[in-house]
């Protein structure tokens, strides 16, 4: 597998409107290819009051360039908690991630992990002591910004919970949208020659096309319009302007007015360029930061330097802060951002990108801001996309959509999703490949098609048996006896053994291994002697 | 949004009337010599008794008034018992301020009068008008009018203080709880609570008067008389007693011309802009720092209260899902807390300082009391003392005042939380 | 996590769940040292009020010089001359110029008659009665030294460690009836809007606004003013009268507050589902509200109650430093700790102007006039700060989730 | 067959309009027409499901069928006589046709007064919103409700017993070791044990509580049960012996439930009959295996396509419904469903289908279907009363060729 900074793709990838919007052509799906995400032995402890408790403990799997790998288990199996110690969102206190790697390209996420704090059991109790080295959490944390929302990005369970209630969508898109793909709206603003004696050709074919009343056409001429101003904020602009305008005249106005609002005086000029300088910086601390992440020492003597550069740019601008000042020379810098996030939107099949992009979260339905969430997750086109329950907040039909979407988008750009839900049917529909997670492990993983056709684990086989069936309603529900064990004192040996309809005396005493029961399909359960995987 | 303020604003007047009413009932409540001292001061009423030749009232006051007589307050000069009066003017003023109408129509005229800006009269008797000698029988609102301008120039400083501390502190205790700069915060939260103001103010004071003791030589040096000149017996924080270090500034005895008999100061009313007006930076900066003492008292009392409620909504809010969505689309931590959780939790702030207002504005008549300040709490300080008599004028006169100040203060706080908060915006 | 994480396990039979809930809140109570010191220091200033109420005192409430000089024996002595120079208008016996004492009169002192509290049988004698025991010594053998107030030319001397003691029972009870009364009166009030809404919710909350418009300090000036001219003077009772006076004036300031926190807590918890099922099996409304909506909102309001008590003697402190002794008590100085704090303060300043500017070789500051109520202040205002704080999350019902 | 049984609960036409304040003197400028106008039967000892997306009212429906919110119009009978519901019908029948000029306050023919006035009658001799008082209180007991929210439904405060009793106390059913006993019974019908009575609500995990929540309604031996998304919060697996022990219970008790659930799979396993909801509105109702077997409305069809059926082999057509639900409170004009209808016609902009018979006991409300049928049939749809099967005839009202309903 290739290692260091190389592997990553640090060199800027062509804008994600221009992928999903109708004019480019759809790549091919591409098939499942090297692996970008790496967990080895993941585990994750939650340090309460009452004791330890073990939400992962020893979780491993692979994802894949491109493929779709779904999670599946009971609420309290340690699903999220997977996926946010992926990223290291977990919460400390009380949350912890004790041991593992997360090697994603080679960059192992969770580097020094040791390091930043050690814990050693008070006596008596049950209770743990959590000693941290705040300096080191911090500098880990900054090193995870440079992974988290450009390469990996997440989406979550309740879209209306997600979203903050005091920005507008476009203000919120608009910002991770300028953290990872800024300098390319920063050079569009500097490079847009706006002109009205070239531009003037592709205004009249848009008043034309408008006059035609067909929407394809006037897509195609604002586009025209666009091109011919050497910006594509002016395409998507004149082209919601040609949507909304009634009378020519109007409409006229509104365009020329628009060309002209590309123009950005000196000042605004340089506070646009020194922006971007910002942004160089923080690409090339993000390139060290993994280069870190990678344990390549070469490059990570820079950062001091590179450190020492971003100081001096915010010391050099520093007028730019003032209140007044800032506001008023940022506002073309958010003008841009609004219509590249209408552009996005537009990519996740909103109909009418602009009134969303200027609501407010509470405005919206949970589907639409789903849909946004996922605009503002893929807008960096990252390389994993970890999917939180995607759908379980939301009703079948828009589930069907948001789904669809999904899909749609792991064509076009190649991204690999973990899908994390409680809704095996949803899994038998997106995914490639499902693991089966209970009680923090995964018990059974294998190829879809394996896991539905001969599901091997008893607890599978219980979970597939209790989903109530459209196809065949006649069959009694069967269901799994007990609950979830409370992960303060799990079961020893196979956690699922007091559920387990076939629990043998073993099961009691040892945690079952992983066996290989077939190419694409591993079970941690006695009652398989297959190979055992790994050590 | 426009609908909102103006259905916000639309619910002021019910509640003015509402706290005028309370002010009413209590009004109503005293006896009548009372109410009437409190609305036409004490006039003074020359003449002899009726039927007891020896005796003489000097003046007519809130105590000597006993229904429709007067008894002496000054000694008799010829019989050791005590002389009644009859006193005709009573019913005279009973009948203007028409305590002999019905209850409603009572409460209707008061509150016509709170409403026209007649408050009232600052009794010659009570201890206001011995203290602050000009206002003497002088309307309420007028000796308001004179006062205010000083607490509010207390009130604005003491307010950046608050809003400039307890917010940054606030979050930066929250962002790293349990550690270091937590700790200071709940100090000084929990502190602040449980010290009394009139206690730390008495404090404070008392270091500064060792400080500058006159024989230390301190003061000579000190910028509280540059002059050289040394503080007179009391210390006291009030200007004229500042001017008293200034003989070269003052113009026909004590005060520049610009200070009208200690109290007032023109054009502004507020001491350090008329100095600045003045082109008098020495009494500028002077009374500058006298004030700073006292706000900063003020505003550790209020950020004491704010600092927790600061903090537990920032960590409510670090903790919400939205926040969790910022970390995972990489924004940096610091825009993290400042942006998205620094904007949540400053509307909880500013909800909390809208509902603490009114104790903010309680404060002032302790602390302007305790660093001797001229302002509306020391007024109402004065007036409130039992000896030799209550000024109830100047004591409804500033309380309505006060309520008035704060209604208009919650609006404020309401509109600029819808201003905030989108959600509440609409609705 | 797993909803039992924060039950401790224990071993053998259950106890009743009651119990085991209290058990699970000290427990969690325990781990919060701070609250502990809190409470400590509540339990023991409760002990100190208790064992003050048997301390045998001298009674009276007469400075010491009054009570040698004009005795109510010989109280004819007094000449009207130094009677009319400080005649209080608002005194507890109008001031006149009869010889005679007046029905009720014990004691005659700086040309005011004092009822006399030790006669007039009134019960729970350890709290009545303003006690500032009398010692001879004036920085004599007490452990906290003497306490100086200043009335008019003479200084009498009373001793600040037996009126921190007397002070004890006084200000707990002050602070907590108070508080109490608010806090019900606010309770009934803020339930009953909650629940009922539609107009009396209105115009309740519209009635909260207004009162919650009013400074607190103004409104308690304003009530105890007026309710002081009020009160008939004279009657033999007029401590008791007084004392309660002072009560219902801080109620009527009080109430809103928790009016308001009832009232919201009510509205979310009467939308609860299990309030709904309650309906749906026939409940009545007394009951929903009684059963249901009130013990599920009445969280908040102990935490607020806990907080409250501590500022109470805090406010009494400050009315008094700014002269309303007079007004808020049947005498003074009176032996309720803010009050003794704001007395000696403002004496303190007095000595300053007198001592220390007219010696031009330093001065003696009686530092320990202001130290030691100072901190009987500030001890219990933070102690019954921390343990609120402790019992917000030992009780919190997120943490039960 | 289900509807052989006597009638537990029928609901005629209940409306629950939520009003809107806004403008400046927050004054009523709206409503959310949460249900409009929702009528069916429940008989005894058969569950009928009820479909439908969030936010299309199926809660409310719930609530209103309880009483637990009073509504803006209609009625609901507890075990009306057949001679009470096919009076009913034929009341309905007649004034039907002018409900439309009910609504913006035109003049009735007299023979609508009449009927208006039969109904009132009717209403306040049977009607549970007419009900008050000790008479109200009873039939709470028969009638009860098991919530979503398996945290929301407990009171915190109150051990489980104590919640489990409050019915029994609040109705003064037995003594105090009459009520322990019930209790435990209760707990061992859900399948607790005994102890746990001594135990609070957040000790539990999301299944047991709502086992608790069961015990609770099953408390005073109810008749009817509603049953309001009782497993949406659970897992798959937690759900199945949820569902199992409510399907346990009914056969044990010839419980009635009003299944509500926005999961259709699910409704298919536990009813046997199924309404299906859009904005308020219903759209189809029919006996379970007729409507999933053959869905007649688009919306449906929709719905059952969207479902994922946990086989990866089957791949299936599916019609993904573009848009976004539009708001109840400006529901769109004609067909409530014409702006996300695949099938859209411009008759649906225009004109609300009625609910029709198209088969027999399915209705359906859409114009994809014979118009001819909005005669006598629709009047008799609005009525909605299940024909008997076997002897007994149907409603006289029906046309003659109703039998041969459908294409």
């Amino acid at each position: 597998m290739p290692t260091g900074p190389a592997a990553v793709p640090t060199e800027p990838k062509p804008p994600l409107p221009a992928a999903l919007s109708e004019t480019a052509p759809p790549s091919a799906a591409p098939i499942a290819g090297e692996v970008v995400l790496d967990v080895q032995d993941l585990r994750t402890y939650f340090f309460t009051y009452a004791g330890v408790v073990k939400a992962l403990d020893g979780v491993t799997f692979q994802l894949r360039r491109g493929e779709t790998l779904g999670m599946v288990g009971e609420t309290g199996c340690g699903k999220s908690v997977t996926a946010f110690s992926v990223v290291r969102l977990i919460p400390d206190p009380p949350g912890r991630i004790v041991k593992g790697r997360v090697l994603f390209r080679g960059a192992d996420l969770l580097r020094g992990l040791a390091a930043e704090a050690s814990f050693h059991p008070l006596k008596g109790t049950p209770r743990v002591k959590v000693s941290r080295r705040f300096r080191l959490i911090r500098h880990a944390n900054e090193r995870m910004e440079a992974i988290r929302g450009r390469r990996i990005a997440m989406i979550f369970q309740e879209p209306t919970q997600a979203l903050n209630p005091v920005f507008s969508v476009a203000n919120q898109v608009g910002e991770i949208v300028y953290l990872h793909r800024g300098t390319e709206v920063l050079d569009e603003m500097l490079t847009a020659t706006p002109n009205a004696r070239d531009v003037a050709p592709a205004v009249a074919a848009l008043m034309t096309a408008v006059a035609g009343k067909r929407l394809d056409e006037i897509r195609r001429a604002a586009i025209e319009v666009g091109r011919a101003a050497h910006s594509s904020r002016l395409a998507t602009e004149a082209f919601y302007i040609a949507r909304a305008a009634n009378r020519p005249p109007v409409l006229h106005r509104d365009l020329l007015a628009a060309i002209a609002h590309l123009r950005i005086s000196p000042f605004r000029r340089q506070y646009l360029v020194y922006r971007r300088r910002l942004l160089e910086l923080r690409e090339q601390t993000n390139r060290i930061h993994i280069a870190e992440l990678s344990g390549d020492p070469g490059k990570t003597g820079g950062k001091s330097v590179v450190r020492a550069r971003m100081l001096s740019e915010r010391l050099r601008h520093f007028y730019f802060g003032v209140w007044g000042v800032r506001r008023w020379v940022h506002k073309p810098l958010d003008e841009a951002l609004f219509w590249r996030v209408v552009r996005i939107l537009e990519g996740v099949h909103i109909a009418n990108p602009v009134q969303v992009a200027r609501g407010f979260p509470h405005e919206l339905s949970g589907g639409m801001l789903q849909r946004v969430m996922i605009a503002m997750a893929l807008s960096a086109e990252p390389d994993v996309l970890l999917a939180d329950e995607p759908t379980t907040a939301l009703d079948v039909t828009i589930q069907a959509q948001i789904l669809e979407l999904i899909g749609d988008l792991r064509r076009r750009i190649g991204t690999a999703i973990l899908l994390i839900t409680h809704d095996l049917a949803v899994l038998a529909e997106v995914a490639d490949r499902v693991c089966v997670m209970y009680a923090g492990q995964i018990v059974e993983h294998g190829t879809t098609r394996e896991i539905y056709r001969q599901p091997l684990h008893p607890y599978t086989q219980g979970l597939l048996a209790s989903v109530p069936r459209m196809d065949h309603p006649e069959k009694e529900l069967s269901s799994i006896p007990g609950s979830v064990p409370d992960l303060l004192v799990p079961p020893n040996g196979c956690r699922f053994h007091p559920r387990c309809p076939y629990a043998m005396p073993i099961c009691r005493e040892r945690r079952p291994p992983m066996t290989q029961e077939g190419p694409d399909h591993t079970v941690a359960c006695y009652l398989y002697k297959g190979p055992r995987v790994g050590g | 949004m426009s609908t909102y303020v103006v259905r916000r604003a639309l619910l002021i007047p019910p509640v003015l009337v509402g706290v005028v009413t309370i002010t009413f009932v209590l009004f109503a409540a005293l006896p009548v010599q009372y109410q009437l001292t409190a609305h036409f001061g004490s006039p003074t009423v020359k003449q002899r008794c009726g039927y007891q030749p020896s005796c003489s009232c000097a003046t007519l006051n809130p105590a000597s008034i006993v229904g429709n007589n007067c008894t002496c307050i000054s000694p008799p000069t010829n019989t050791t018992r005590a002389g009644i009066c009859a006193n005709p003017v009573y019913q005279e003023y009973v009948n203007k301020l028409g305590l002999d109408k019905p209850i409603p129509e009572q409460w209707a005229q008061y509150i016509y009068r709170s409403f026209t800006f007649q408050w009232g009269t600052v009794s010659n008797h009570s201890t206001v008008a011995t203290v602050y000698p000009v206002l003497k029988g002088v309307p309420v609102t007028t000796a308001v009018e004179w006062e205010l301008p000083y607490t509010m120039e207390l009130a604005a400083l003491s307010l950046l203080i608050i809003l400039g501390v307890s917010i940054p502190l606030g979050n930066l205790s929250a962002v790293n709880r349990n550690r270091p700069v937590d700790q200071i915060s709940r100090v000084i939260s929990f502190s602040g609570y449980a010290l009394p103001a009139f206690l730390l103010g008495s404090f404070m004071v008392a270091g500064i008067v060792l400080l500058f003791l006159p024989h230390t030589g301190f003061l000579v040096k000190g910028p509280w008389c540059p002059g050289g000149e040394p503080l007179d017996e009391e210390i006291t924080y009030s200007i004229p007693q500042a001017l008293a270090c200034y003989p070269g500034l003052a113009v026909g005895g004590t005060y520049p011309a610009w200070v009208a008999n200690g109290v007032h100061s023109t054009p502004t009313g507020v001491y350090t802009l008329d100095a600045l007006v003045h082109g008098n930076d020495w009494l500028a900066a002077d009374s500058l720092v006298r004030i700073l003492l006292p706000a900063l008292l003020i505003a550790y009392g209020a950020i004491a209260g704010l600092l927790r409620f600061v903090r537990n909504s920032m960590l409510e809010v670090m903790n919400l899902d939205f926040i969790r969505t910022a970390r995972a689309g990489g924004v940096p931590e610091s825009v993290v807390t400042s942006r998205h959780a620094g904007r949540n939790s400053l509307n909880v702030t500013v909800t909390v300082l809208g509902l603490t207002f009114a104790a903010f504005l309680g404060g002032f008549p302790v602390i302007e009391d305790v660093f001797h300040l001229n302002g509306i709490g020391e007024m109402l300080a004065i007036a409130a003392n039992p000896n030799p008599g209550l000024d109830f004028g100047v004591i409804f006169g500033t309380t309505i005042l006060f309520t008035f100040i704060i209604v208009i203060a919650n609006l404020i706080v309401d509109v600029l939380y819808a201003f905030l908060d989108p959600r509440v915006r609409l609705g | 996590m797993s909803t039992s994480v924060l039950v401790p396990r224990r071993r053998g039979p259950k106890p009743h769940p009651r119990i085991a809930q209290a058990k699970r809140t000290w427990y969690l109570l325990r781990r919060n040292k701070l609250a502990l010191v809190g409470l400590g220091i509540i339990l023991m200033i409760a002990g100190i009020a208790v064992y003050s109420a048997t301390l045998p005192l001298p009674w009276s409430n007469v400075p010491i010089w009054c009570a040698t000089d004009y005795g109510p024996q010989n109280s004819q002595s007094g000449s009207p001359g130094n009677f009319t120079q400080d005649c209080p208008t608002t005194a507890p016996i109008i001031c006149t110029y009869e010889v005679t004492p007046p029905p009720n009169a014990a004691r005659f002192c700086n040309g005011l008659w004092y009822p006399d509290i030790v006669r007039s049988n009134i019960s729970f004698a350890s709290i009545i009665a303003p006690t500032l025991s009398v010692s001879p010594l004036s920085f004599g053998p007490m452990p906290l030294g003497g306490l100086a107030t200043s009335s008019g030319s003479r200084t009498p001397i009373y001793d600040v460690y037996t009126s921190l003691l007397r002070g004890s029972d006084w200000s707990l009870m002050f602070s907590v009836s108070i508080v109490g009364l608010g806090a019900l009166v606010g309770l009934l009030v803020g339930a009953i809007a909650g629940f009922y809404g539609g107009i009396l919710d209105e115009t309740l909350m519209r009635i909260v606004d207004v009162f919650l418009s009013i400074p607190t300090i103004l409104f308690v000036i304003v009530v105890v003013a007026v309710l002081s001219v009020d009160i008939p003077s004279g009657a033999g009772s007029t401590v008791i009268i007084k004392i309660v006076a002072m009560i219902l004036g801080f109620t009527i300031v009080w109430w809103p507050f928790y009016a308001r926190i009832v009232r919201g807590q009510v509205l979310t918890v009467r939308e609860q589902k299990y309030v709904e099922a309650a309906r749906a099996s026939g409940a009545r409304q007394r009951r929903i509200l009684l059963r249901h909506i009130v013990p599920n909102s009445v969280f908040p309001v102990f935490i607020q109650f806990s907080l409250d008590v501590g500022t109470i003697p805090l406010l009494i402190g400050s009315l008094v430093f700014l002269g309303f002794g007079s007004l808020l008590f049947p005498s003074t100085p009176f032996p309720e700790w803010g009050s003794i704090s704001a007395v000696s303060v403002s004496d303190l300043q007095l000595d300053f102007l007198t001592s220390c500017y007219t010696a031009a070789t330093g001065c003696v500051i009686p530092w320990w006039q202001l130290l030691f109520p100072g901190l009987a202040l500030f001890f219990f205002a933070i102690s019954v700060n921390l343990l609120s704080d402790g019992l917000r999350d030992a009780l919190d019902p997120r943490l039960r989730r | 067959m289900a509807s052989s049984a006597p009638v537990v609960i029928s609901a005629r036409n209940v409306r629950k309009y939520f009003p809107i304040r806004g403008g400046l003197l927050s004054t009523h400028v709206g409503d959310v027409r949460a249900v409009d106008g929702v009528s069916f039967d429940v008989h005894e000892g058969e569950t009928v499901g009820l479909v439908g997306e969030s936010g299309f009212g199926k809660t409310t429906v719930g609530r209103l069928v309880l009483r637990l919110i009073e509504p803006t119009a209609g009625h609901t009978f507890y075990r009306p006589s057949p001679a009470v519901t096919s009076r009913l019908d034929a009341l309905y029948g007649t004034l039907n046709p002018y409900s439309s000029s009910q609504n913006n306050g035109g003049t009735l023919p007299p023979v609508a007064e009449a009927a208006l006035r039969e109904l009132d009658e009717i209403a306040n001799q049977y009607s549970l919103y007419r009900k008050h008082g000790r008479a109200m209180r009873d039939l709470r007991g028969k009638l009860q409700i098991v919530f979503q929210d398996p945290f929301g439904s407990l009171s915190p405060r109150m051990l489980v017993r104590d919640i489990i009793a409050e019915p029994l106390e609040i109705h003064h059913a037995g003594t105090r070791a009459e009520r322990r006993r019930r209790v435990s019974e209760l707990l061992g019908q859900v399948g607790l044990n005994p102890e746990h009575e001594w135990r609070f609500p957040h000790e539990f995990s999301g299944g047991q509580r709502q086992r608790i929540g069961i015990a609770r309604a099953l408390a005073l031996r109810p008749e009817f049960i509603v049953l309001d998304e009782p497993t949406s919060a659970l897992d798959v697996s937690v759900q199945a012996q949820i569902l199992n022990i409510l399907r346990h219970l009914q056969n044990e008790q010839r419980l009635s439930y009003l299944f509500i659930s926005h999961h259709l799979s699910v409704v298919r396993a536990m009813s046997q009959r199924v309404v299906v909801m859009y904005l308020g509105k219903i759209v189809e109702r029919s006996p379970t295996d007729a409507l999933f077997s053959t869905p007649l409305h688009p919306y449906t069809q929709a719905l059952l396509s969207a479902i994922p059926i946990p086989d990866p082999d089957l791949k299936r057509e599916r019609i993904v419904l573009q848009g976004d639900v539009p708001s109840p409170a400006a529901p769109p004009p004609g067909c409530r469903f014409h702006t996300r209808c695949p099938a859209v016609m411009p008759v649906c902009s225009k004109v609300e289908p009625p609910l029709i018979e198209v088969r027999p006991e399915h209705f359906v409300a859409c114009h994809l279907y014979p118009a001819e049928w909005t005669g006598p049939a629709a009047t008799r749809a609005a009525s909605l009363s299940i024909p008997a099967a076997g002897p007994e005839p149907p409603l006289s009202l029906s046309p003659p060729l109703a039998s041969a309903a459908g294409h």
